[in-house]
């Protein structure tokens, strides 16, 4: 027989000052198993918490039931409690009859001191099933898988391994960089761009503790939090990197160019290449898809002009395998596909009507253009652009419901930028909202129309070429008209959707995604940087629109998520979790089919059955992996799982002892 | 339960610890006045509510049971709260088939920021349950006929 | 391909060189046409405009009458093909107002056949088939092909991509001719405002000749009675609107197929367009 | 211009009654205003449908069935197609013409033609089954005061055999006569509901 004492807590008059606690206290004297029912004036101080140390000392006593305010305020305090009078922390229960009872019925007290008595029935009813419960630990791999090689994944990988762990950074483009190393200028301070991205990213290959897989993808993660085992594949560089000194001649006598994608196909590359001329690793790769000797078995140019042998045509994609204990999933955002959708808008047909990544490559210095704003059909300067904001963004019907969050700032440069470079060129932005909250940037918007661009409040309906220019034909809805402008060049703010491939990348990591595949975080408030699996962690663009100072601060944030995991060589795993009994288990597994979190298994068991040894498949949980939710006990038909400190017993004792 | 007259509903609410559980204290912590018919099982998740826990529940004589998670889509366990959906609506069905009231279970996505919320579910379903009177239908007495097996521990 | 014509009002009276080049190029093709029995109005835009039901009911009748022959129908005038295919299409989205409509006009349409445009039609059989029926290629015909609102738009209906479709310019191509890239081929020709108030009209007409004459068409392709004679009639009032104005001869799609098929001038109605049509002619040979 | 008084009676009812005739979600208009940029007519508009669009939801109704753009509509679709948020602005439009000729609601300006114009041309086809183009021209001229417009055109045609001077009567234009009456008696008892 347990052995339970029952302590109510008057909280002053919170509780005191509407229910009847002596009775409380008297009637729950009477219930089963209970040896000891008192009552005092906060339990949770330290008399309180002295009074029950003693009691259970006193009355050796084996389980505890504490009549108090709600367990999610001090159900840890009391546990600490029991350990300290040499219990274990997880035979004990809370009543919950401030917040649910004596504060929610204060007009009628005599009812509420009714449902204060069945609420420590409860409580009392389930503490007699109580079992001693004992975390176990986890041992954890203190390395970090960073996948993604932009300016939240640099961060995040510099974070860590400067605060001493190894850092496995994997990148699928040939060069790290990300999207920032393609911008010019970063709003609102206007500061160039490569300058401070191009040191981190020398700083990342440069770090005695960070791996760098470049031109490579993760191609499967097992395992769990502090424990997991990726699988990485590298693709063929056809280039030796370890011969290989950059020395440039390679790509500059290979006979095929072919557009570029980091100068967003408004230059061109060759087929053997480097991104750009600030890349890291600066050493190329070949692009087979456009090789000549790829595709027709013909050339061989860059064999033969290589100083140090260092082509590699045999090369084949590697297979690494690393151990981690944390993912930092940072891989960044691409641009709508505006052209897929847009017919109003040309389907991408007039080479001046742009995106805003493509302007960055238009107005930055080491752009094909050197810079100058030129246009691309015939490379004058022009005289009047037009920018269109929200395209695909804000845009049910076309793209994306939600606000892309960058745009109204980037364009306000660009705006800012044009009307600096070109003097007396004309600026007109169409735009629905203007949103600017963040550190100096309304004051930077403003600036930009006091520079002289022209905001009109409207969408634009329809762009068409008239002669060598654009009609833009939009709306003023402040003017209340229809307005057209004349454009040499259009540039539109397209939307920021995840990047290509982001949800396959989920399902192979074990994350989920939201409607529009962004990463989605464990709590929106509380956990932003944590993904719902533990151990998986999110920097930038991957869980939503962001700019350069947001993405950074959640990279930092989620590096220090990492760090906070890997302060420890284990880790405690909370108790409450799913147990599988394997004699009543007959393996159909549809336990595992409802498991969010990939945490049940099947394993095979043998025992003997009529004399006969014979093997079966039953379902087994992973206690690391499990986070306590028991959805599989619900889904196990014959009743085989159970949640440890929320068994079936436990809960039907609690339903009865409600019902009485 | 002496008279009719004096008679008062039993209900028994299945909730979250993340979301619902939060969304009574919430109630309570801002002092919203709603029934105290209602009395509270805290599980980890909705997803957790076996349909058995609620056919003892009616069986021991309660004359309603709720069962409250976190919103579609913010499910702390991502994807509990759809299981218990789906189920629930399974549930009901059956419920009714077998010609029990189907509104004596109630499921409601209620947030941890929901108090006002939680109390007016439970107020509407106090509402309900007292117009339509006692469960007499699954009641079994006397408690513990239900041949359901107690593990004693 | 045996279809049940539905002319509409227009083709009988101010349309009739479509009317009878739609019948000949058909023919050619080997279609069979079987005209609706006493067929009446779509109802246009005077209908729906008025009454969704009266709209409904309108183009129900004729659906039902069509439905009555057993045969998908076809519509060569762009709102007649709207207003059937909407109607149609309206119907089977709502089973109530269906019902509702089936008793006002008191002859039940199923909904077991399909409405067709013309341009449809004539894709149906394959650009192989107009391509082999071509004697006379319309080589130095520079065609803007002009679909207006009523063949793309509202989606449930339209033929092809409402902002930048392409099948007229397929059958053009596959008639030897070649077409212009241009940018006001969905835009509107204003209806019937051309008649309730022309001085609104004008300037969207002019939009689109405007466009037209930039892209370097000679010639407009319509599939649209109405749309023909805004483009056509109004080119007269819509040319002083125009600093390049050079006349631009305004043709159904089907009169250029039937010239590419060898068909007369006389046969195809040619001479009953206000824009002269003689430099089409001379172009074709 | 007049200052509007926001505060009418039953702000919603018009909101109400346009997305239950024409079932379009006109609150989720946000109002960016591609319906009007995109708008073959909006040039001779005096209300832009954004604004229209914004005044149901005021409940403007005055304002709006007072406004000539609902009847120059064209009914051209370009601002459905177009509208970011799904929203079938020239079923709206339709929508209001409708509740304009229902409610008995003057056309003024250029609405007056056009309202003309639609009359006469169903009257053309309750009468025959089909429209008589010539007929509807020449009342057409003659109720709204231009007699001789069109003189030219109408030579024209006449010329080129594209007016005919007698109806083509279809049989079954009593089926049609029902058409009409039968609609007539259902929205007559929906107004007087």
């Amino acid at each position: 027989m347990k052995r339970i004492g029952v302590f109510v807590c008057w909280c002053g008059t919170n509780i005191g000052g509407v229910v009847d606690v002596p009775q409380v206290a008297k009637a729950a004297s009477s219930f089963p198993g209970v040896v000891l029912a008192t009552d005092y004036k906060y339990m949770c101080s330290e008399p309180g918490q002295e009074l029950i140390v003693q009691a259970i000392r006193e009355h050796r006593l084996t389980r505890v039931v504490v009549a108090a305010c709600t367990p999610r305020l001090h159900e840890n305090t009391f546990r600490k409690t029991l350990e300290r009078a040499g219990l274990n922390p997880y035979l004990l229960e809370i009543a919950n009859i401030r917040e649910q009872c004596a504060w929610a019925h204060q007009k009628q007290p005599g009812r509420a001191t009714e449902k204060a008595i069945s609420l420590v029935r409860r409580a009392v009813a389930k503490a007699s099933r109580l079992e001693p419960l004992f975390a176990s630990t986890i041992p954890v791999t203190r390395k970090a898988l960073v996948i993604g090689g932009g300016i939240a994944g640099m961060q995040a990988a510099l974070d860590i391994a400067d605060a001493g762990h190894q850092v496995i950074l994997v990148e699928r483009e040939p060069t790290i960089g990300g999207k920032m190393a393609m911008l010019d200028k970063t709003f609102p301070t206007l500061d160039c761009s490569a300058c401070i991205c191009t040191p981190k990213m020398v700083a990342v290959a440069q770090h005695p503790s960070i791996t760098l897989y470049t031109y490579a993808e993760v191609e499967k993660v097992e395992g769990y939090v502090g424990n997991f085992e990726v699988t990485i594949r590298q693709k063929a560089r056809s280039v030796d990197h370890t011969k290989c000194t950059g020395c440039g001649t390679c790509w500059e006598k290979c006979p095929t160019r072919v557009p570029s994608e980091f100068e967003q196909g408004l230059g061109t590359r060759k087929a053997i290449y480097v991104s750009f001329p600030q890349a890291v690793p600066n050493k190329p790769v070949i692009d087979r898809r456009h090789c000549r000797y790829f595709a027709a078995g013909k050339c061989r140019v860059c064999e033969k002009v290589c100083p140090t042998g260092a082509i590699d045509y045999q090369q084949g994609d590697q297979l690494i395998k690393e151990k981690v204990g944390a993912i930092v999933m940072a891989t960044g955002y691409d641009l709508f596909e505006w052209e897929k959708v847009y017919g109003e808008y040309g389907y991408g047909r007039y080479p001046n009507v742009i995106t805003s990544l493509q302007f960055e490559r238009l107005i930055n210095a080491s752009g094909p253009t050197g810079g100058k704003i030129l246009r691309p059909s015939d490379g004058k300067e022009p005289q009047s652009v037009v920018f269109v904001k929200c395209v695909g963004s804000r845009d049910p019907a076309k793209g994306k419901e939600y606000c892309s969050r960058i745009c109204c700032m980037y364009t306000a440069k660009h705006a800012h930028q044009v009307l600096e470079k070109l003097p007396g060129a004309r600026v007109y932005v169409f735009y629905m909202d203007v949103r600017t909250a963040g550190k100096a940037y309304e004051e930077f918007y403003l600036r930009t129309l006091q520079d002289g661009a022209h905001y009109i409040r409207g969408r634009v309906s329809k762009i068409y070429p008239e002669g060598d220019r654009l009609i833009v034909r939009g709306v003023d809805t402040l003017l209340g008209r229809q307005v057209e402008v004349g454009a040499d060049l259009v540039v539109l703010a397209t939307a920021v959707v995840p990047s290509r491939g982001a949800a396959e990348l989920a399902r192979l990591v074990g994350i989920s995604c939201d409607q529009n595949d962004f990463y989605t975080e464990a709590h929106p408030k509380l956990r932003p940087v944590e993904a719902n699996t533990a151990g998986i962690f999110l920097a930038g663009a991957c869980q939503g629109p962001k700019d350069i100072p947001d993405t950074v601060a959640q990279a930092s944030a989620a590096a220090a998520k990492v760090c906070a995991l890997f302060s420890r060589e284990e880790m405690a795993a909370e108790p409450t979790v799913a147990q599988v009994n394997q004699f009543l288990c007959y393996g159909c597994l549809e336990c595992q089919k409802v498991c969010p979190y990939r945490a049940i298994e099947p394993v095979t068991v043998s025992e003997n059955a009529a004399g006969k040894k014979i093997e079966r498949t039953v379902a087994s949980v992973n206690s690391g992996l499990c986070q306590g939710c028991g959805a599989c006990t619900v889904a196990c038909k014959p009743g085989a799982i159970n949640l440890k400190g929320f068994s079936n017993e436990q809960v039907l004792a609690e339903v009865d002892a409600l019902c009485l | 339960m002496s008279l009719d007259s004096q008679w008062e509903p039993k209900i028994v609410g299945f909730c979250c610890n993340w979301c619902s559980y939060a969304g009574a204290d919430l109630a309570g912590l801002n002092r919203l006045s709603y029934s105290p018919t209602v009395r509270i099982v805290r599980v980890p998740c909705s997803g957790r509510v076996n349909p058995a826990f609620i056919i003892r529940a009616f069986q021991r004589g309660a004359d309603a049971v709720l069962v409250s998670g976190c919103h579609p889509g913010d499910c702390h366990y991502v994807s509990g709260n759809y299981h218990a959906r789906r189920r629930f609506l399974v549930f009901k069905r059956l419920l009714e088939y077998v010609g029990f009231e189907g509104e004596r279970l109630q499921v409601r996505w209620i947030s941890g920021s929901e108090g006002a919320k939680f109390a007016q579910t439970v107020d509407e379903l106090d509402r309900k349950i007292k117009a339509l009177g006692p469960n007499k239908k699954m009641r079994q007495e006397p408690p513990g006929f239900s041949g359901v097996k107690d593990h004693e521990g | 391909m045996r279809l049940a014509y539905y002319p509409g009002c227009s083709l009988e009276t101010s349309a009739r060189e479509y009317n009878h080049s739609v019948q000949l190029v058909g023919r050619l093709m080997g279609v069979e046409f079987h005209e609706i029995p006493d067929w009446s109005c779509c109802g246009a835009s005077a209908g729906h405009t008025t009454s969704r039901l009266l709209a409904l009911a309108l183009a129900a009748r004729n659906l039902a009458l069509a439905e009555e022959m057993g045969l998908d129908v076809v519509a060569p005038c762009a709102a007649c093909y709207q207003r059937l295919a909407l109607a149609r299409h309206e119907l089977a989205a709502n089973p109530s107002l269906w019902e509702r409509v089936n008793g006002i006009t008191g002859r039940p349409f199923n909904g077991t056949i399909r409405v067709k445009s013309i341009v449809e039609m004539l894709l149906s059989a394959g650009t192989e088939k107009i391509k082999s029926l071509v004697v006379r290629p319309l080589r130095g015909l520079k065609v803007a092909a002009y679909y207006g609102c009523l063949l793309v738009r509202p989606r449930a209906i339209q033929i092809d991509d409402a902002e930048n479709p392409q099948v007229m310019e397929k059958i053009l191509r596959a008639a030897g001719a070649e077409v212009v890239d241009w940018t006001h081929k969905t835009e509107c020709c204003g209806a019937s405002l051309a008649v309730s108030n022309e001085e609104v009209a004008i300037p969207i007409i002019s939009r689109i000749l405007k466009a037209a004459l930039a892209a370097g068409a000679n010639c407009i392709a319509c599939a649209c009675p109405l749309c023909h004679f805004n483009l056509d009639i109004r080119q007269a009032k819509a040319k002083r609107f125009l600093a390049n104005y050079r006349p631009l001869p305004v043709l159904y799609l089907t009169q250029l197929l039937g010239l590419a098929m060898g068909q007369g001038e006389r046969e195809l109605g040619l001479e009953a367009h206000f824009v002269e049509t003689r430099s089409i002619l001379k172009m074709v040979g | 211009m007049a200052t509007l008084k926001l505060d009418v009676e039953n702000p919603r009812e018009l909101l109400e009654y346009v997305q239950r005739e024409s079932g379009q979600p006109v609150e989720k208009c946000y109002q960016c205003g591609k319906c009007t940029a995109g708008c073959t007519v909006a040039f001779a508009f005096d209300l832009m449908p954004h604004q229209i669009m914004h005044m149901i939801r005021l409940g403007l109704r005055e304002e709006i069935l007072r406004a000539q753009s609902i009847w120059l509509c064209t009914t051209c679709v370009i601002c459905t197609a177009r509208c970011p948020q799904n929203i079938d602005v020239a079923a709206v439009m339709e929508t209001l013409r409708i509740l304009a000729r229902r409610q008995k609601a003057l056309p003024t300006g250029k609405a007056r033609p056009v309202a003309l114009f639609n009359r006469l041309f169903l009257d053309s086809i309750r009468k025959h089954g089909r429209l008589f183009e010539l007929a509807t021209m020449v009342l057409f001229n003659l109720k709204s005061g231009h007699l001789f417009r069109e003189a030219e055109t109408g030579w024209f045609m006449w010329r080129k055999g594209k007016l005919k001077l007698t109806p083509t009567r279809p049989r079954g234009t009593e089926e049609i006569e029902r058409i009409f009456a039968r609609l007539q008696e259902v929205e007559g008892e929906e107004d007087r509901r």
